[in-house]
């Protein structure tokens, strides 16, 4: 076949011939064509089957509102279904496969729902699949998951780009036809920045669909002289293939602009698609308006069409969907689609119009107050059978059949902030609501003004409304001159007559019979009628469908169609895909990496890195001949505690804290007291929340009179800041302080172990002796002959040990000056693993202790929340329910059988009690293996747990069906007493 | 969502980390009850229970990505409209808050 | 400076600082500059205003950066700015500062919380709309922001046409260059 | 009129006249001995139970809008009972057990699916997290399993394993979790209502609760003022607008979620999954949509609406996990009203005043809860006593410190 239907003129390029394939078969078109617009071209009325019968469909018209023709665009990964072909661009090489549909498109055995569709009524699966209870999930409902569906996605990685981004404006024009170009033109020439965006890939609206002239030209070739005159404006940011997909608040409008979609594969690091947030002063709404059908009995075969869509295909694309042709209007527009086509030389057979009175069309064989009522042809419309006003019936042969009902402003995105559209009596349609989002109007055909001289009127005035609102100068400029006809519309939803079906939704195969039961089961609100019929839920939303349904329920429950309900909206304006929505964040850039300053060095030495948080740390660092990581880990730890074992540390949070109220305010935010700490001295610090939970734990450093450096969990870095300027700013407004996180600007290791002294001391340019440097010392120092670094005697494995810190640029060399300077004492680096190993055998209590639930009192911490002093969380924490004396308590944990692993979250019970709720002893937080104790050993939180301490009891793990008979010990399994510490 | 910080102007609101009802500024003082029941009393309330308006609502954001500023928004849960926005200090200053 | 004997790595963990050109884009990263904040004590607004104007730091309004002969800032909160010198006269910032404000400014070394990547190109806006929501069209040089780029707060100073600076944090600054490169190939 | 395969057939043939309306639409009586403020998921099932299970009469159901119009019409439709704490898991389970009966109990296919649901797990720290969970789990009478990495991969290959920022190393199942057919839960409790006697009367707003010496008698509403003995009110997001005609402050905020559908595609998600590190979970409805949504928005809202942060954090998290979902397209989004809670659990419990009772605070988990929710208020208002399961979900728990907070989040409701 070779584009038989394809007629002169249209907006498409002959020069060009592009190929593609439609289930496999090959055809030819044109840039400029849309794929249906090119399978019309090569005869192709059928492009897809209905969700729920199966039904044979075609394009029902030329634009986004499309419910039928959707397909599998593209193939392996980029394939991408429930593809619009009406709005697809046609490019080279363009493959697209019909969907939903076994084994062919032209035969479907799923056909047969539509044969048993008196059994598939609206809702009928509410009222049956019950019995027997066990057979929904075995039987009815895989059959039923498996029949619907519509396209398919490969399961393969979407291998496209997407990027993200951001525009400012002082108007963003949404559309780009007649009244969006006024608009546009108006607000440029003003001086304003403005930006024009339109779905389609070519600017112009309705203007490139239709016939009409503006000023002396066509209408396209206005429009393209109207484009091409703003892309040369800078302040004019021309966004064609871009969607407005929504309103957000204070003037944020979400599009989606398709870069690459009518490329056969975008070019190299070039998006497929750019998500925009666009921020605007004002926006103006020219979105145009949708033609809705008239339902009838089978008027959902391939052919028929909207008559405007009729006159777009034959128009803008050159395509003749028939050549005998008829129409089916209720107002004066569709009569357009009779001449125009006429004009193109199509026969048309007849023009039925719903209407008594008007002018009869000359030339054409008008028949008024007729009705369309009954349709024939499989696959492809063949014939249409009419009632004449006198009563009799004719069948008239055709090919296509275009059908008006109207036109619905496309208000969509004046109602995203739930204000109800407004009925207009002047055409019959929804206007936008006048409670819209602020500093939104709508122009044209979206605001209600249908004809070509009011699209360009209001559009030249919404801009000035706007302009004068924004302080800058107007003017009204020039109008050309264009049509200004009324519609004439007198209100014709769907044919009474007929046994069969007629159809309104027509993806979701929704009926008229459908809305008559929903009237007849009292689902009569416009929510329970959409709900139960599942009108407007297709990819479709409901664009042409969803008032027909309503304006049936209104005049089956003898209601107006505004008593009866309204419809309003929500984005996405139209479906978007979730790459966009993604953009660059997927995959490995999910979120940023933070890298600690000794990752180089890390990775060298072959370390295992562990997410934690947005930190990749060293989880362990293996040797040769280590086979598991517990050798590493093991090694790590026993070397560390027996010399001296290196950590980098830098993930912990620091805060720098200046100020006169320095100590003051961390008295307020800790439960203990620090402004007692001397100048040179570290303390532990208990940080609760308000209602007398533990919210984080750290030391905090008095570097000076007014200085201080607090450390947080790595985890709390962030929301420990944000508490501190709150405290700072909403509850001390007067003291002095200031903050500033410095986590990033220092590389800080942690250097524990008998022989950390000796090592740091090979380092430090100063004595740090213990004399000169004890135990919670903390200082300004000097390394490796005079660069400035910071050094704190703390310890968080048990040992002596230290955590010293330089300006990160010089982490990577400390550790390596480090680890030179230990390789006589055999010094390691440890990893995470080895960090829990040593704290846990500690008995300090780190993030599976620290959840956000438990208390100090928990912890058996209780003593360090002073009530001498007010801080945050002082109160409420003493609060009954949280000191009870048999709440939970933190112990440790150690197996009875040495060899017996034990599983961390595994819960308390006690030997011979039943594992039931009631028995429930509390769980296991933390279990590592301590080479030094050669046994899995835990921290855990039992009820009453200090006065178990000694007894037996039963770790279990039902999960895996595992027990362990364990000892309850003090939480402090190694040196207990802190010689080591202060060594 | 906009807020138009006092300084810094129009920000998107996602710059922002929101706390609540900005009634949380009005923290009482733990040590200025006669016993812990009244204390407790007191701060319960101050802690748990919420206006919850649908209306004109004011509360604290934090420009977290931004100048580090708490805020006092005034905004309207029903539109989001914002109507005013303060610097959550002052706020505390002229809600008697010092030290 | 102290001749100490540890050899620095830049942010992206080289020798030396790193540049890439993209099309009409060049990314480079910049490590020659010292950074410290600087916070003004409570009611020390003025007396603070007075020592950096002795001393040759310009202190600007909100949403700005300015230069002066040695010293440069950009604004961060009330009160609080961070003040820019060239790090090989200035690596200990905060010591060069300290003397000049005493008690009444608080001072804390940032010129490692950082890492800084300036990039230069005729069309920075075209880049820069798919990376944060800072409109470089309405904004010349000498304005400075914070702002989100890929989840990560920067700063975002102009420092002429065609050229700017974004600092991020240091620890991410491999991910904040593979947006900034993958934002240059995207827009030109 | 009872619903069946045989009823369906019958009327296909005789042209579907016999079907009669799902429910009346009644006048308002002068008094009712119930009155159940709020005709939603929860309100219905309270309704339902209270004709049901504790024999009561003389109740109705004021809706100010259309039944089922609340978060019920508008949810991502998930059951499961995967709680963690003692206060709420044993509740949790005894919903999930209601679910498993429901239909056959209300003549209804409310298409109860239980094809199971994962939360993944990404760090160590969540898998004992987890470990901890699905015991206490089992400890309840509920199911739970732990799947190492492998299992999951062999459940749902297409995720990304290889090349992801926070790997998964596996998921905590419950198989007895599933999804339902959100409005039909409405649906099918109202119609059970309904043929019970109760009064469910549409586009009733409440105006005012009117009390004497302490005792609420009833509601002034839009239609006038109706009597009652007892009140009970179960209005979710408006919870605080409706107890404040009583001048009760809640322990409450209403926060707005959105949450999303795709367009149908062919069968790829069996049951509910969860992500694990970022907010995103998502399930397949049978007609092919993907059911997916997030996090709240964040700021407390009437609006019914939410904005682009969310939607874009839920798209990465999503495109993260499924890196295939790219090529599908978002089709629809919603915002529903949450009532959002100090403690991220629920208030099922009567007030300081006489016959007035409350129930809210169900944050975005309110679904799976209906009908024990329904039940246990029922069980209350019948009984003034709190059912076995719902001992815990009382206001003074916040006085007493007794706080029910699954995440460990205090009192900071957006959080939960």
């Amino acid at each position: 076949m070779t584009q038989e239907n394809r007629i002169k003129g249209g907006q498409i390029d002959r020069t060009k011939t592009l190929r593609f394939t439609f289930d496999g078969h090959p055809y030819t078109g044109h840039p400029g064509d849309t794929l249906a617009s090119a399978l019309l071209a090569n005869g192709v009325r059928l492009m897809g089957r209905s969700f729920k019968y199966h039904r044979p469909r075609g394009p029902l018209s030329a634009g986004s509102e499309e419910p039928n023709a959707i397909v599998e665009l593209r193939t392996g990964a980029r394939q991408e279904p429930n593809t619009r072909a009406t709005v697809a661009e046609l490019f080279d090489g363009l493959e697209a496969n019909s969907q939903n549909r076994f084994p062919s498109l032209k035969f479907d055995l799923m056909g047969i729902n539509d044969r048993l569709s008196p059994f598939f009524a609206a809702g009928f699966y509410y009222k049956t699949f019950m019995w027997p209870a066990a057979f929904w999930e075995k039987i009815y409902e895989p059959i039923i998951r498996r029949a619907a569906g519509l396209g398919s996605l490969t399961r393969e990685e979407d291998p496209d780009q997407y990027d993200k981004g951001f525009l400012h404006c002082d108007i963003l024009i949404i559309g780009a036809g007649p009244a969006g170009l006024m608009a546009t033109l108006t607000a440029a020439r003003a001086g304003a920045r403005v930006i024009l965006a339109d779905e389609d890939f070519r600017m112009g609206g309705r203007l490139n669909a239709e016939t009409l002239t503006v000023g002396n030209h066509s209408g396209a070739d206005w429009a393209e002289d109207t484009v091409r005159t703003l892309a040369q404006m800078p302040n004019v940011r021309l966004m064609p293939r871009t969607t407005v997909l929504g309103a957000m608040d204070h003037g944020i409008y979400s599009a989606v602009e398709r870069v690459s979609d009518h490329l056969p594969i975008p070019a190299p690091g070039k998006p497929r698609q750019i998500l925009w947030r666009i921020y605007s002063a004002h926006a103006i709404l020219a979105a145009g308006a949708t033609e809705r059908p008239i339902a009838f009995e089978n008027n959902d075969r391939p052919g028929i069409l909207l008559a405007g869509s009729l006159r777009t295909y034959a128009n803008r694309y050159a395509v003749a969907v028939g050549d005998r042709v008829a129409v089916f209007t209720n107002n004066d527009d569709g009569l357009r689609t009779a001449t125009d086509l006429q004009a193109k030389g199509i026969d048309i057979a007849a023009v039925i119009d719903t209407r008594q009175e008007g002018d009869l069309l000359p030339g054409i064989r008008h028949l008024k107050g007729a009705q369309v009522i009954d349709t024939k042809g499989k696959l492809g419309l063949k014939s249409i059978t009419i009632r004449h006003a006198n009563g009799r019936s004719e069948t008239l042969s055709v090919n296509a059949l275009g059908v008006s009902g109207g036109w619905n402003p496309n208000l969509n995105i004046a109602s995203h902030h739930r204000g109800r559209p407004v009925w207009n009596d002047a055409i019959h349609a929804f206007t936008p609501p006048t409670g819209g989002p602020k500093n939104l109007t709508a122009a044209g055909a979206a605001a209600g003004a249908l004809s070509t001289h009011a699209a360009l009127q209001t559009g030249a005035a919404q801009a000035n409304a706007a302009l004068e609102a924004l302080g800058l100068k107007t003017h009204t400029p020039d109008l050309p001159k264009a049509e200004d006809a009324p519609l004439n519309l007198t209100p014709f939803w769907y044919v009474g007559e007929g046994k069969g079906r007629a159809w309104i939704d027509q993806q979701n195969d929704v009926t008229v019979k459908d809305v008559k039961l929903a009237k007849q089961e009292n689902f009569t609100s416009v929510e329970h009628l959409k709900r139960y019929t599942t009108l407007g839920m297709a990819t479709d939303q409901g664009k042409t469908g969803n008032i027909l349904g309503l304006a049936i329920m209104a005049e089956l429950t003898g209601r107006s169609i505004p008593q009866t309900g309204t419809t309003i909206y929500r984005p996405p304006y139209t479906p978007v895909a979730m790459g966009a929505l993604a953009g660059r964040s997927r995959g490995p850039e999910f979120k940023p990496t933070r890298l600690t300053p000794s990752h180089k060095w890390a990775a060298e030495q072959g370390a295992i890195f562990v997410e934690v948080g947005m930190w990749l740390r060293a989880q362990w660092f293996p040797k040769a001949g280590e086979t598991t990581w517990r050798q590493s880990v093991d090694r790590e730890v026993l070397q560390t505690r027996a010399s001296v074992g290196i950590c980098d540390v830098t993930t912990l949070g620091k805060i720098d804290i200046q100020g006169c109220d320095a100590g003051a305010f961390l008295d307020r935010v800790y439960a203990n007291t620090f402004s007692t700490l001397p100048i040179g001295k570290v303390r532990y610090g208990l940080m609760l929340r308000e209602d007398g939970i533990v919210m984080d734990d750290g030391t905090t450093a008095r570097m000076g009179e007014n200085e201080w450096v607090m450390t947080t969990t790595t985890a709390n870095a962030v929301p420990v800041f944000r508490h501190l300027e709150y405290v700072r700013q909403c509850l001390y407004p007067d003291m002095d302080v200031q903050l500033i996180s410095t986590t990033e600007a220092w590389a800080q290791f942690s250097v524990a172990g008998p022989n950390a002294r000796k090592l740091l001391q090979k380092v430090v340019d100063q004595d740090i002796s213990d004399a000169a440097f004890p135990y919670m010392a903390c200082g300004n120092i000097t390394v490796c002959g005079g660069l400035r670094a910071r050094l704190f005697r703390i310890s968080f494995s048990g040992e002596l040990a230290y955590e010293i810190a330089v300006p990160t640029r010089y982490g990577d060399a400390l550790i390596r000056e480090m680890m030179k300077a230990g390789e006589e004492f055999g010094a390691v680096a440890y990893g995470t693993e080895s960090l829990g190993v040593m704290r846990v055998e500690k008995g300090h209590v780190a993030g599976n202790e620290l959840n956000g639930q438990t208390t100090a009192l928990n912890m058996g911490l209780g003593k360090m929340v002073s009530k001498k002093k007010d801080s945050i969380g002082m109160v409420l924490s003493q609060r009954e329910g949280l000191n009870a004396d048999d709440g939970l308590r933190l112990v440790g944990v150690k197996p009875v059988d040495p060899s017996k692993p034990l599983t961390a979250g595994s819960h308390f019970l006690d030997i011979g009690a039943a594992p039931v709720a009631a028995n429930d002893g509390g769980w296991l937080t933390s279990v590592v293996y301590s080479p030094h104790l050669k046994s899995s050993i835990a921290l855990g939180y039992l009820k009453n747990g200090t006065a178990r301490i000694g007894q037996k009891m039963r770790a279990v793990n039902l999960l895996a069906k595992t027990e362990v008979e364990v000892e309850i010990v003090s939480p402090h399994f190694f040196d207990p007493e802190g010689d080591r510490l202060r060594g | 969502m906009i807020i138009n910080h006092p300084l810094l102007g129009p920000r998107d609101a996602q710059e922002f980390t929101y706390l609540g009802d900005a009634a949380l500024i009005d923290r009482p003082d733990g040590m200025a009850f006669p016993d812990a029941t009244a204390a407790q009393d007191a701060f319960h309330d101050y802690l748990y229970l919420r206006d919850n308006p649908a209306g004109e609502h004011r509360e604290l954001w934090f420009h977290e990505q931004g100048d580090r500023s708490w805020l006092v928004v005034t905004r309207n849960t029903v539109t989001h409209e914002i109507t005013k926005v303060e610097f959550a200090r002052d706020v505390a200053r002229s809600r008697g808050r010092s030290k | 400076m102290a001749d100490h004997r540890l050899h620095p790595i830049t942010p992206l963990g080289h020798d030396t600082p790193h540049s890439v050109t993209i099309g009409p884009v060049t990314i480079t990263e910049v490590t020659d500059t010292a950074l410290a904040s600087l916070a003004a004590r409570l009611g020390e607004g003025k007396a603070v205003a007075d020592i950096a104007d002795t001393a040759g730091i310009p202190l600007p309004g909100s949403g700005h950066a300015a230069q002066g002969a040695t010293f440069a800032a950009f604004w961060l909160s009330p009160d609080m700015w961070m003040v820019e010198a060239p790090f090989a006269t200035h690596e200990d910032i905060v010591a060069i500062l300290k003397p000049h404000f005493g008690e009444t400014a608080s001072l804390t070394e940032q010129t490692d919380a950082w890492a800084r990547f300036d990039v230069t190109a005729p069309d920075l806006p075209a880049m820069f709309e798919r990376l944060c929501n800072f409109d470089l069209r309405a904004h010349g040089p000498g304005a400075a922001t914070r702002t989100v780029i890929e989840h990560l707060g920067c700063y975002v100073v102009i420092r002429a046409p065609g050229h700017l600076s974004v600092l991020g944090p240091r620890s991410s600054a491999a991910s904040l260059f593979h947006a900034l490169e993958t934002a240059a190939r995207s827009a030109f | 009129m009872r619903y069946s395969g045989f009823r369906v057939i019958a009327e296909a043939l005789t042209g579907h006249k016999g079907w009669k309306p799902a429910w009346r639409d009644p006048e308002p009586q002068s008094s009712y001995d119930y009155i159940i403020i709020g005709g939603g998921g929860h309100g219905l099932a309270t309704a339902y139970y209270l004709a049901k299970e504790f024999k009561q009469a003389r109740i109705a159901v004021l809706e100010k809008g259309y039944l089922g119009g609340g978060n019920v019409g508008r949810n991502t439709t998930i059951i499961r009972s995967n709680y963690l704490l003692d206060g709420n898991e044993p509740f949790y389970e005894f919903s999930l057990k209601l679910w498993e009966g429901l239909e056959q109990d209300f003549n209804y296919n409310a298409m109860v699916s239980q094809r199971g649901i994962i939360n993944l797990y990404h760090t160590d720290a969540q898998r004992d997290a987890y470990t901890r969970r699905g015991n206490a789990m089992i400890l309840h009478g509920a199911d739970a399993e732990l799947l190492n990495r492998d299992q999951v991969r062999a459940m749902y290959p297409f995720l990304n394993f290889d090349n992801a920022r926070f790997p998964i190393k596996g998921a905590l199942m419950q198989r007895r979790g599933g999804t339902v057919r959100h409005d039909a839960v409405a649906w099918g409790y109202a119609r059970g209502a309904d043929q019970r006697g109760v009064d469910l009367i549409q586009n009733c707003e409440v105006t005012g609760i009117r009390t004497e010496a302490g005792r609420a008698t009833g509601v002034d509403t839009t239609r006038g003022f109706i009597g009652a003995k007892k009140v009970g009110v179960a209005v979710a997001g408006n919870s605080s607008k409706v107890m404040s005609h009583v001048n009760m402050r809640l322990p409450i905020e209403s926060h707005v979620l959105q949450a999303f559908v795709s367009e149908g595609l062919k069968p790829l998600i069996d049951g509910v999954m969860t992500y694990g590190a970022g907010h995103f979970y998502v399930s397949q409805s049978d007609k092919g949509g993907l059911v997916f949504g997030g996090d709240i928005d964040g700021y407390n809202s009437y609006a019914q609406r939410g904005n682009m942060p969310v939607v874009e954090d839920v798209a990465e998290g999503g495109m993260s996990l499924i890196p295939m979902i790219g090529r599908a397209r978002l089709l629809r989004s919603w915002g529903g009203i949450m009532d959002m809670s100090m403690d991220g659990s629920p208030i099922i419990d009567k007030t300081d005043i006489d016959g007035l009772y409350f129930n809210g605070g169900w944050c975005y988990g309110g679904f799976k809860a209906t009908p024990a929710s329904g039940w246990c208020f029922a069980h209350l208002l019948a009984t003034d006593q709190p059912h076995p399961t719902a001992t815990a979900y009382r206001f003074d728990r916040f006085r007493k410190g007794l706080m029910i907070d699954e995440k460990g989040q205090g009192a900071q409701p957006n959080l939960h």
